[in-house]
C-alpha cells in the first residue's frame, strides 16, 4: 500500500493505564473513504483522537504518506493536513461563527466563499457567537472549520449524531457531495451504520478496541445477519 | 471642598492606571493558563531598572527608555516561562505558589545586589513636569501623561484581542485547547506570546509606576497584593474588568489615605474579600 | 488480576498497626531536641524559637500538607494567639499555662467562624481569600494602637512562673523546655489525629476531593474541624513566643510570617508530620548563621531553594530522603 | 413489589439543550437494570441527576419512598444511595484498604473520630477487608491505589461503594477501559453481589448487558424509549432503528 494516505500499524493507545485500543491496522488511500462502526464505547472517537495525536501510543506506528508520525504532536499533524471534526463539535464560544472559521484557516482551495456555498445557513449566522447556535449549525460550523484548513484527510467523528431527520438528510448530503465530488479523503466514525455506509467505500467494524469486521462499505450493508451481530441487538449465543 | 474632592478623584484615576498596567498581564495570562504568577511584579522591575539604568549610565531621555521597559521584561520573561513555569501548567496551586515566590525572592536580593537598597529617583523632562490648572484645579502633567498611555494601551489591547486573527487565536486557545492544537493552532506559542505582553505591560507599568510611587528592591512584593487584589475583583483574564477594578481601587485607596488616613489598606482588603466572596471569579469574570 | 496466595503482609490489621508504630528514628530525633542543653547552651534562646516556628509549621501542615487547603494567611492565627495571650497578661493575667490556653482559644474561635468560608472555596479564590484575612488582621492590629501598640509592639507583657515556681531565665533555659515540652505533646496530639480515621479522612480530601461525597463524607465539615484545630494550635505557638519574649511585634500577623512557614514546611515535606520541624530547624539555623553576614541576601538563597524545590525534590527534604533510602535498599 | 430508586417526570437541560425530558424509572429491590443507548443520549446525566450532582429543572426522584429530590449528593449515599463512575476517581496515595475502610468509617460515623488510632477500629477494618476479600483484592489490599492494574481499580471502585452498604448502586460503564476477559470477571463478582442490592449499570456492551440485565432501559436524546425485558428489546424494530440508522428501512 504505497499510496496509502493514512496507515495505522498495529497500533495500542489509550488514556494513562486505560488501554482503549489494541491491535489496530488499516490504509486508507488518497480519495479513499472508511466508514468506522460499533456501538458505542468501542473506541471510535479514540481511534479518531490517536489519529489527531491525543492519546497516549503504547505500541505501533501512525505513518502519514508513508511518514512515521507516531510521535508528532497534534498542532503539527493538523497542519500536515489532517482535518478533525470532534465529536462534541466544540465551537469555540467567545468567536463569531465567521471567526470560528477563519482562526485555523490555512490558505488552500477551501475558503470563506465555497465553505458558505456548502453551509449556506452559516453565512446567515456569520456574526452570531458560536454559543449560540442549534446542534445542526454547529454540526455544519464545526465541518466547515475543519474544512477552512484545508486538510487532505478529514475526520468526522459521529457527525450526525442528535440531529433532526431532516438535518441529518442535509448534512449526509454534504458529506457525501465531499466525497463524490471534491474527492475528499475520509474517515467516518457513525452510529448510523447504513447512512455510513452508503457515504464510504471501506467500513470497518469495531468492539472492545480491535477491529472484528473488515468489508466492502456496499458488501457490509448488503449483509444485514452481520450487521446485526456487530452492531445491532443480535447476541451470540 | 469641591476642589480636593476633584483633585483626589484624578489622583486616584491616575494610580488605578498605573494598577492597570502592572496587572492586565497578570489577568490574562492567569485567566488563560491557570498559571499562578506570584513573580509578576519582580518583572514589572525589571522594567523599572531598566529605565533607570538607561537614564543613569546611558543618558536615555525618559520616553525612549519606556519601549526598552517593555521590551527587556518580555525579553526575561520569556526566558522564565521557557525554563521554570512550562513544566509547571500542570502542577498544583501550591507548586506554582512557592516557585513564582521563589523567584520573586531571588529578584529582590538581585535588585538589592546591583542597585542597593535605596530608592531611584530619576527626573522627569521638562514637558512632563509641572501642572496645568483647568476649572480651578491643577492636574499634573505626568499624572495625565499615565492616563493617556494607559488608555491608548487598553484600547490597543482590546483591539487585539477582539479584532485580529492573533486575537482569535488567543481566545480559542483560551476556550478549548485541544480543539485549537487539533487545529493546527500551535497553542504553546500563543501562550508564550501571549505571556510576555503581559510580562512586557508590567515592565512599562514598572517604568513608569517610578514617579509616582517609587523604586526599590521591595517592588517585587509591595505592589503584588495590589495587583493580585484588581486581578481578583476585575475578574481573570477580563480587560475591561482589569480597567475598571484598578480605577476603582486606585481611587478607593487614595481617597481613603486622604479621608480616613487610620483606616489606612484596611478598607481595601475588606472590599476584596467582599467581592471575593460574593463572585468568587471577580467582579467581571469572562466565564 | 492474577491472585497470590495471601502472605503476612497482607493482614490488614497488622498493617495498619505498622504504620503508626514508633520508628527508632524518631525516636532518635526526639532524644536529638534534648541535645541543645548540653551541646550548645548559648543558643537555647534560638532553640526556643525553632521549636515555636516548628509547632506553627505543624499547624500549617495539619490543613496545607493534610487536608490540601494552601493558605497565605496563616500567621493570622499565629499573630491572634500572641496577641491574645500578651493582652492578656498586660491586663494583670500571666499565669503561663492558662495564658496558652487563652490564645489557643481566641485563635480557635476566629479559625472556626473562618472556617465556614474557607470550606466554600478553592483555587485561586482561596489562596486569596487567606491572603486578604491575613493583611486585614495585621492592618487591623497595626492601627488599633490602643490595644496592641500598633507597629511598636505590645510593652509591659509580664509572665508569671510556671506553675508559681519556674521562672523565666535570661539563658532560655526554661523558654527552650517550656517550648520544647508544649510542642512535643501537641506533636503527640497531631500524630494521633493524623493516624486516627479522622486523619485518614482527611488524606481522602487532599487525594480526591470530589470524590468524598460519593462514600458519603460530609468534606465541608471535616475541612471546618481540621481547619480550627490548626488554628487553636497556630494560637498556642504565638502564645509561646509572646511569653518567652514577653513582647509582641507586629510581625507576628505578617505575610513574611506565612509565607516563610510554607517554605519551611515545603522545604521539609508537606504532609509528612516532621516535614514542618525538620523544616523549620534549617530554615531558622541557616537565618541566624547567614544573617551574620550579609542579611537582605538571605531571600535569594531562600528562592533559590524554593526553585530548586519545586523543580526537583516535589515533596521536600524528607520525601528526597526516603526516596533515597528507598532506592538504596533494592538497587 | 418494592421500589427501591423511582423517578417521577425528572427534567433537566443545559441552555436549549434537553438531556433529560420525563424520565419516569422504577427500579425494584433487587434488580439488575442495563441502562443502554447512544452516545449523548444522557446516560450519565441521569445517574448524575438520581446522585443529586446535578439538580433536576424539574420532576421527583424517590429513594424507597422518601423524596431525595432535593438532598445533597453526601446525604443520598448515608441513605443508600451509591454509584460509581465511568473513569477511576479514586484515592491514588491510599490503599486500597485505607480507601474502603475511609468508606466505612464515613457511613458508621467514624470518620470525625481523631483522638484514637485507625488501628483501634477493628469493626470498620474487618468490614472493609472483607469487601476487599469478596471482590478478590485481598492479596493487594496494602499496596497504594496507584499501583493497581486498571482492572484491578475499577473493582476497587465497587468496593468502595459496597462499604457504603448500598440499597441501590448506580454502575456507570464498570468495565471502562478493562479488556474483554477482565471484564467478564469484572461482570461475574458485579452478578455475585447480595440480592438486597438493587443495581442499574450502563453498559455498550451488548453480550454483557443481554447476560446480567433482568430488564433494559434505552435511552435516545435524553428521552426513554422503550423499558422492557432483554427478549423485547432485542426484537423490538425501535432500538434496532436506533441503533442501525434508518437509511433503508425508514
Amino acid at each position: 500500500m504505497a499510496d496509502a494516505l493514512l496507515s495505522l500499524k498495529d497500533v495500542r493507545a489509550g488514556y494513562g493505564a486505560a488501554v482503549v485500543l489494541d491491535g489496530i491496522s488499516f490504509d486508507v488511500p488518497v480519495r479513499g473513504s472508511l466508514a468506522v462502526l460499533g456501538r458505542n464505547g468501542v473506541g471510535k472517537s479514540t481511534l479518531l483522537l490517536t489519529i489527531m495525536g491525543f492519546t497516549a501510543i503504547a505500541r505501533g506506528a501512525v505513518l502519514w504518506r508513508g511518514e512515521d508520525i507516531t510521535r508528532l504532536p497534534p498542532n503539527r499533524r493538523a497542519q500536515e493536513g489532517i482535518g478533525w471534526v470532534a465529536q462534541e463539535r466544540e465551537i469555540f464560544p467567545s468567536l463569531t461563527v465567521e471567526e470560528n472559521l477563519t482562526v485555523a484557516s490555512r490558505p488552500g482551495d477551501w475558503n470563506l466563499k465555497k465553505v458558505y456555498d456548502l453551509f449556506p445557513r452559516l453565512h446567515e449566522r456569520r456574526g452570531n457567537k458560536g454559543n449560540h447556535l442549534s446542534g445542526g449549525e454547529q454540526q455544519m460550523l464545526a465541518t466547515a472549520r475543519a474544512l477552512m484548513t484545508n486538510p487532505d484527510l478529514l475526520l468526522l467523528d459521529e457527525p450526525l449524531e442528535g440531529l433532526a431527520p431532516i438535518i441529518v438528510e442535509e448534512l449526509s448530503a454534504a458529506i457525501g457531495r465531499l466525497a463524490a465530488e471534491q474527492g475528499m479523503t475520509l474517515i467516518l466514525v457513525e452510529q448510523h451504520a447504513e447512512i455510513a455506509l452508503s457515504l464510504t467505500d471501506e467500513a470497518v467494524v469495531i468492539e472492545r478496541g480491535t477491529i472484528a469486521h473488515r468489508a466492502r462499505s456496499k458488501d457490509l450493508l448488503a449483509d444485514q445477519a452481520t450487521l446485526d451481530r456487530l452492531i445491532g441487538l443480535k447476541v451470540e449465543a | 471642598m469641591i476642589g480636593p474632592f476633584l483633585g483626589v478623584l484624578f489622583d486616584g484615576i491616575a494610580y488605578g492606571m498605573l494598577l492597570f498596567l502592572l496587572s492586565v498581564g497578570l489577568s490574562v495570562t492567569l485567566g488563560m493558563m491557570n498559571f499562578v504568577n506570584l513573580a509578576h511584579c519582580a518583572f514589572a522591575m525589571v522594567g523599572g531598572y531598566t529605565t533607570v539604568t538607561l537614564m543613569h549610565v546611558f543618558g536615555w531621555p525618559f520616553v525612549w527608555t519606556l519601549p526598552m521597559a517593555f521590551l527587556t521584561a518580555a525579553a526575561v520573561s520569556v526566558i522564565f516561562e521557557r525554563t521554570l513555569y512550562r513544566p509547571l501548567y500542570r502542577a498544583s496551586e501550591l507548586d506554582q505558589v512557592l516557585l513564582t515566590i521563589g523567584i520573586a525572592f531571588v529578584s529582590v536580593a538581585v535588585a538589592a545586589w546591583f542597585f542597593g537598597t535605596v530608592q531611584q529617583p530619576i527626573q522627569m523632562p521638562p514637558y512632563l513636569r509641572g501642572s496645568v490648572s483647568a476649572f480651578g484645579i491643577s492636574f499634573g502633567v505626568y499624572r495625565l501623561f499615565l492616563i493617556a498611555v494607559a488608555l491608548a494601551i487598553a484600547l490597543l489591547l482590546i483591539v487585539t484581542l477582539e479584532f485580529t486573527r492573533f486575537g482569535a487565536t488567543v481566545r480559542a486557545s483560551v476556550d478549548n485547547q485541544r480543539m485549537a492544537r487539533g487545529l493546527g493552532i500551535d497553542v504553546d506559542r500563543t501562550f508564550a506570546i501571549t505571556f510576555a505582553l503581559g510580562s512586557g505591560l508590567a515592565g512599562l507599568g514598572g517604568a513608569l509606576a517610578i514617579e509616582i510611587v517609587g523604586l526599590d528592591p521591595s517592588f517585587a512584593f509591595t505592589y503584588l497584593v495590589y495587583v493580585l487584589i484588581v486581578v481578583a475583583v476585575g475578574g481573570l483574564g477580563s480587560i475591561g474588568g482589569s480597567l475598571i477594578a484598578a480605577t476603582l481601587i486606585g481611587i478607593s485607596d487614595v481617597a481613603g489615605k486622604y479621608y480616613v488616613p487610620e483606616t489606612g489598606a484596611f478598607l481595601i482588603y475588606l472590599v476584596m474579600i467582599v467581592v471575593l466572596m460574593w463572585r468568587p471569579a471577580g467582579l467581571f469574570a469572562r466565564r | 488480576m492474577a491472585m497470590t496466595a495471601s502472605t503476612p503482609s497482607t493482614d490488614p490489621h497488622a498493617w495498619l498497626r505498622r504504620q503508626t508504630r514508633w520508628h527508632p528514628v524518631e525516636i532518635a530525633f526526639w532524644l536529638a531536641t534534648l541535645l541543645p542543653f548540653f551541646l550548645f547552651p548559648n543558643y537555647l534562646v534560638l532553640a526556643s524559637q525553632i521549636a515555636i516556628t516548628a509547632l506553627f509549621a505543624l499547624s500549617l501542615d495539619l490543613i496545607l500538607g493534610y487536608a490540601g487547603i494552601v493558605s497565605l494567611g496563616h500567621a493570622a492565627f499565629f499573630g491572634l494567639g500572641a496577641y491574645a495571650s500578651g493582652i492578656l497578661s498586660k491586663h494583670g493575667w500571666g499565669e503561663p499555662l492558662t495564658g496558652l490556653l487563652f490564645g489557643a482559644a481566641v485563635a480557635g474561635i476566629v479559625g472556626y467562624a473562618t472556617s465556614f468560608i474557607i470550606a466554600r472555596f478553592r483555587h485561586l479564590t482561596l489562596i486569596m481569600l487567606t491572603l486578604g484575612f491575613g493583611l486585614l488582621l495585621f492592618e487591623l492590629a497595626n492601627k488599633a494602637h490602643w490595644l496592641t501598640g500598633g507597629a511598636d509592639g505590645l510593652q509591659g507583657v509580664k509572665i508569671w512562673p510556671i506553675f508559681g515556681r519556674i521562672q523565666f531565665d535570661l539563658w532560655g533555659y526554661t523558654a527552650y523546655s517550656y517550648a520544647l515540652i508544649v510542642l512535643f505533646v501537641l506533636f503527640l496530639v497531631c500524630r494521633r489525629l493524623i493516624h486516627s480515621p479522622f486523619g485518614l479522612a482527611l488524606r481522602g480530601i487532599r487525594e480526591n476531593s470530589v470524590r468524598m461525597p460519593a462514600i458519603g463524607a460530609p468534606s465541608a465539615a471535616h475541612i471546618r474541624k481540621i481547619y480550627t484545630i490548626s488554628a487553636a494550635i497556630a494560637g498556642v505557638a504565638g502564645a509561646l513566643l509572646t511569653q518567652t519574649t514577653e513582647t509582641v511585634a507586629l510581625e507576628v500577623l505578617s505575610f513574611a510570617r506565612s509565607a516563610d512557614t510554607a517554605v519551611m514546611l515545603v522545604l521539609g515535606g508537606a504532609g509528612m508530620l516532621y516535614g514542618g520541624l525538620i523544616g523549620s530547624i534549617i530554615f531558622m539555623i541557616a537565618r541566624d548563621q547567614f544573617s551574620g553576614i550579609a542579611p537582605q541576601y538571605w531571600y535569594f538563597w531562600i528562592g533559590i531553594l524554593l526553585i530548586v524545590v519545586v523543580m526537583f525534590l516535589p515533596n521536600g527534604i524528607l520525601g528526597g530522603l526516603s526516596t533515597l533510602l528507598a532506592r538504596w535498599r533494592k538497587p | 413489589m418494592t421500589l427501591a430508586l423511582s423517578t417521577q417526570g425528572v427534567d433537566k437541560s443545559f441552555g436549549s439543550l434537553v438531556v433529560a425530558r420525563d424520565i419516569a424509572i422504577s427500579l425494584p429491590q433487587g434488580e439488575r437494570y442495563a441502562l443502554i443507548g447512544p452516545n449523548g443520549a444522557g446516560k450519565t446525566t441521569l445517574i448524575n441527576l438520581m446522585t443529586g450532582m446535578l439538580r433536576p429543572d424539574g420532576g421527583r426522584i424517590f429513594l424507597g419512598d422518601e423524596d431525595i429530590t432535593a438532598l445533597p449528593p453526601a446525604e443520598r449515599v448515608r441513605l443508600g444511595l451509591v454509584r460509581t463512575f465511568q473513569i477511576n476517581t479514586l484515592f491514588p496515595q491510599l490503599t486500597a484498604l485505607e480507601s474502603v475502610t475511609l468508606a466505612v468509617c464515613e457511613r458508621i460515623g467514624q470518620a470525625g473520630v481523631w483522638w484514637r488510632g485507625l488501628p483501634s477500629e477493628r469493626a470498620a477494618v474487618d468490614e472493609a477487608y472483607e469487601i476487599l476479600k469478596s471482590l478478590r483484592l485481598a492479596a493487594v489490599c496494602n499496596r497504594p491505589t496507584r499501583e493497581l492494574a486498571y482492572g484491578q481499580q475499577r473493582l476497587l471502585e465497587i468496593a468502595l461503594a459496597l462499604a457504603t452498604r448500598p440499597k441501590v448502586l448506580l454502575l456507570d460503564e464498570p468495565a471502562a477501559g478493562v479488556p474483554k476477559d477482565e471484564s467478564t470477571e469484572l461482570f461475574n463478582a458485579i452478578a455475585g453481589l447480595s440480592k438486597d442490592i438493587a443495581i442499574l449499570f450502563i453498559e455498550n456492551d451488548m453480550n454483557v448487558v443481554f447476560r446480567f440485565a433482568s430488564r433494559i432501559i434505552v435511552m435516545v436524546g435524553g428521552r426513554i424509549l422503550v423499558e422492557g425485558t432483554p427478549a423485547e428489546i432485542s426484537s423490538d424494530p425501535r432500538v434496532r432503528e436506533v441503533y442501525l440508522g434508518k437509511a433503508h428501512h425508514g
